[in-house]
């Protein structure tokens, strides 16, 4: 706002001349002289403005402009698959920076109470049964992770049936598999996180996985899995895969998928 | 019902309807918020036995949501110019605009 | 018929440009003179919007694109918003109804009777279970040139491969699946065997005779893409023609 | 068409959610049990027994409020159109 005073309504000659009551005349001049001191309607006009600058005329999309099918709007949703998996993302991302402040991926013997707990096991137990609210943080976390990677399928399904990779788009396409991929791996390692007998079966299967693949076999489980069998130095690496590389990793790729989407514009509803 | 009983109607300017309708809605909402917490406290959230209950502060409280009631009501007679009165009063056809 | 001949040439095929308001649309005038129902304050905001758009438009920082598509911000941004901020509510529903589960202590001496990874890796691990198929070379004498494993690892590969090399196949303006029955079946045959490969990898708990399953695997996904093949070609010969007749004129099949 | 396909998959979906969610309370005793699909509790309150209808009622809205959509009402269509243009 200017320093200089905008040119003002006279409010109490306003009052003066018009034929009030004495209550409603003493009711205005309050008011007025809140106004004039406190200027809340001020700021809210600024928030009437931003109302004017959202509701700018849509261009008429593709189905719009031909009408080509009135009941389009239906679909939309279906539409709005990226940009949800990508708000799912920073849900997983807020939660998970609170988990990981009572986490600890360690896999020394924990709790005594529990038989056979680790650190690690110990740890998520404590988040969900003492932690307050710790129960809903771990359950917002995890469903947002499992909502997220239903939701980047579900976008490349959208994007496969109404061809959308078409030219110019097939480079945004290979990103976006790349995308899904990372999605997967950070479902994966963020599965094994917790250190319980589904986790540590998973892991697993993911040594003899990557224990399987020719020539570079043995290399892959030592770099990710830390050995040929599963410990202190797997599950170490998996917490550092995601915490730290993926996140990194995944947000810069989300940024370039956005960047073109942003240039490209949306592959219109056709 | 009597017409001059009807509620009165006071058309103001835009900026003072603005000014009007801000502030009234505050005064209300804060006032009522209030009455309550002040209930509250005088009854211990509930809790307090009848002769427990602080009798000047429950009547606080109803008295301050009674104030946040009556200044919404009698905000609600000031219109901006041109705005629609009630919905089923005569002076309007009912297409909706 | 001039008509909308006339229109038809006026209108830009590729969405840009400034969009003129149609008939239906009130002048300036109409709506300050329309002080009834709705009222005037509503009035303001809509023709506000529709100046300041019209401003915007008019400014030449607003760019226009020539590219086939639609702008990203503010207009799809703004209605993604609107539709994912319920889908975070469901998020937060489910996250406050459903509560993950946790198992018991890893335990490496005791194999428990469920090993799966996360649903969304179902279909890895059901490829994995491919040994079936892995042919055996009479060269080698009845041996597999790979190890089972292996074999279960490259069909991964093969089928990430397909799908990043989809673009590059399937190439033309054809959108949607009416428009290519083949594409669109391919796809359809893509998910179903998804799913089939999913329960697949869960044989142990599914009650059937796992070489029927294995069977199963691999027969239904083609008979669900010839249907929907089937399905989409007589739609294109059919109703969506006389649906969409300016959408055909517009960009006709291949 | 695209109509009525969304209003049932809306069906679909917004039944299937409510049935999940009751399921998973009422009907999954354990992990490693039968998840959303193993028998209901003995001795239930009122609210339970009221919920326990409402999962069954959710079950079978979204199977027949997806078939009436989808198949019903374009079959019906069809056929309404053939025996009046007949």
């Amino acid at each position: 706002m200017s320093i200089e005073r905008k040119d003002e309504h006279d409010h109490e000659a306003w009052i003066q001349e018009k034929d009030l009551t004495a209550v409603e005349s003493t009711f205005l001049t309050v008011l007025v002289w809140l106004d004039r001191r406190l200027r809340i309607v001020d700021y809210l006009e600024l928030l009437e403005t931003l109302y004017y600058r959202v509701n700018l005329q849509m261009p008429k999309s593709h189905t719009e402009q031909y009408n080509l099918d009135n009941k389009f709007w239906y679909w939309y949703p279906l539409y709005s698959l990226g940009f949800f998996s990508t708000l799912a993302y920073v849900v997983a991302a807020i939660s998970g920076a609170l988990l990981g402040f009572y986490y600890s991926p360690s896999a020394a013997a924990g709790a005594a109470d529990i038989e056979g707990a680790t650190v690690a096991y110990s740890t998520v137990a404590a988040i969900m049964t003492e932690l307050n609210f710790g129960f809903f943080l771990r359950s917002l976390h995890r469903w947002a992770a499992q909502v997220m990677t239903a939701a980047v399928f579900l976008h490349m399904l959208r994007v496969y049936f109404t061809g959308a990779y078409k030219e110019p788009r097939e480079v945004n396409w290979l990103v976006g598999i790349v995308l899904l991929s990372l999605t997967m791996v950070f479902g994966y390692t963020g599965y094994l996180l917790p250190w319980d007998q589904l986790a540590y079966w998973a892991g697993q299967i993911g040594v003899e996985m990557s224990l399987s693949i020719p020539f570079i076999g043995e290399w892959v489980a030592q770099l990710l899995f830390g050995g040929f069998s599963l410990g202190q130095a797997t599950l170490q690496r998996m917490y550092l895969l995601h915490v730290f590389l993926l996140p990194f990793v995944v947000t810069t790729v989300i940024a370039i998928h956005l960047g073109l989407v942003w240039m490209q514009g949306i592959a219109e509803p056709h | 019902m009597a017409d001059d009983s009807r509620e009165r109607d006071v058309v103001v300017p835009e900026r003072l309807y603005k000014t009007v309708t801000v502030f009234s809605t505050l005064f209300a909402v804060v006032a009522v918020v209030g009455g309550f917490v002040a209930l509250d406290v005088a009854t211990d959230t509930g809790s307090a036995a009848p002769e427990e209950v602080s009798v000047p502060m429950s009547l606080l409280g109803v008295a301050l949501i009674a104030a946040g009631g009556v200044v919404y009501a009698f905000a609600s007679r000031f219109r901006a110019r041109g705005m629609a009165t009630d919905k089923d009063s005569d002076d309007q056809s009912a297409d909706n605009g | 018929m001039t008509d909308d001949e006339t229109t038809e040439k006026e209108a830009r095929t590729d969405g840009t440009g400034i969009v003129p308001p149609d008939d239906e649309t009130p002048t300036w005038s109409e709506r300050k003179e329309r002080t009834t129902g709705l009222s005037r304050l509503t009035y303001e905001y809509f023709e506000r919007s529709r100046r300041e758009d019209q401003d915007l438009r008019e400014e030449s920082d607003y760019v226009e694109r020539d590219v086939l598509a639609f702008p990203t911000w503010p207009h799809e941004l703004v209605r993604n918003l609107a539709l994912t901020s319920f889908f975070v509510g469901m998020i937060l529903f489910l996250a406050a109804t459903l509560p993950p589960h946790l198992g018991d202590p890893a335990n490496p001496s005791t194999t428990p009777s469920i090993i799966l990874p996360d649903w969304y890796l179902y279909w890895s691990f059901g490829l994995l279970k491919l040994g079936p198929l892995n042919p055996e070379l009479a060269i080698l004498g009845g041996e597999k040139l790979l190890a089972d494993r292996t074999y279960g690892v490259l069909a991964n590969v093969v089928i990430v491969g397909f799908i990043a090399i989809v673009p590059f196949l399937n190439k033309g303006s054809a959108r949607r699946p009416v428009e290519q029955p083949f594409w669109a079946s391919v796809g359809v045959m893509g998910v179903v065997f998804a799913f089939t490969i999913s329960t697949y990898s869960a044989k142990n708990l599914i009650p059937l005779d796992p070489h029927l399953l294995f069977d199963l695997t691999f027969l239904v996904p083609p008979i669900a893409g010839a249907i929907a093949y089937a399905l989409l070609k007589t739609m294109r010969e059919g109703y969506m023609y006389d649906l969409n007749r300016r959408y055909y004129k517009l960009r006709p099949p291949k | 068409m695209a109509d009525e396909f969304m209003k049932g998959l809306g069906l679909l979906s917004g039944a299937g959610l409510v049935w999940m969610v009751l399921a998973g309370w009422y009907k999954t005793p354990s992990f490693a049990g039968g998840q959303l699909t193993s028998a209901v509790p003995d001795n239930l309150t009122m609210y339970d027994q009221l919920a326990v209808i409402l999962l069954e009622g959710m079950f079978w809205l979204a199977i027949f409020g997806a078939i009436l959509f989808w198949v019903g009402i374009p079959l019906g269509r069809e056929l309404y159109a053939k025996y009046n243009g007949e």
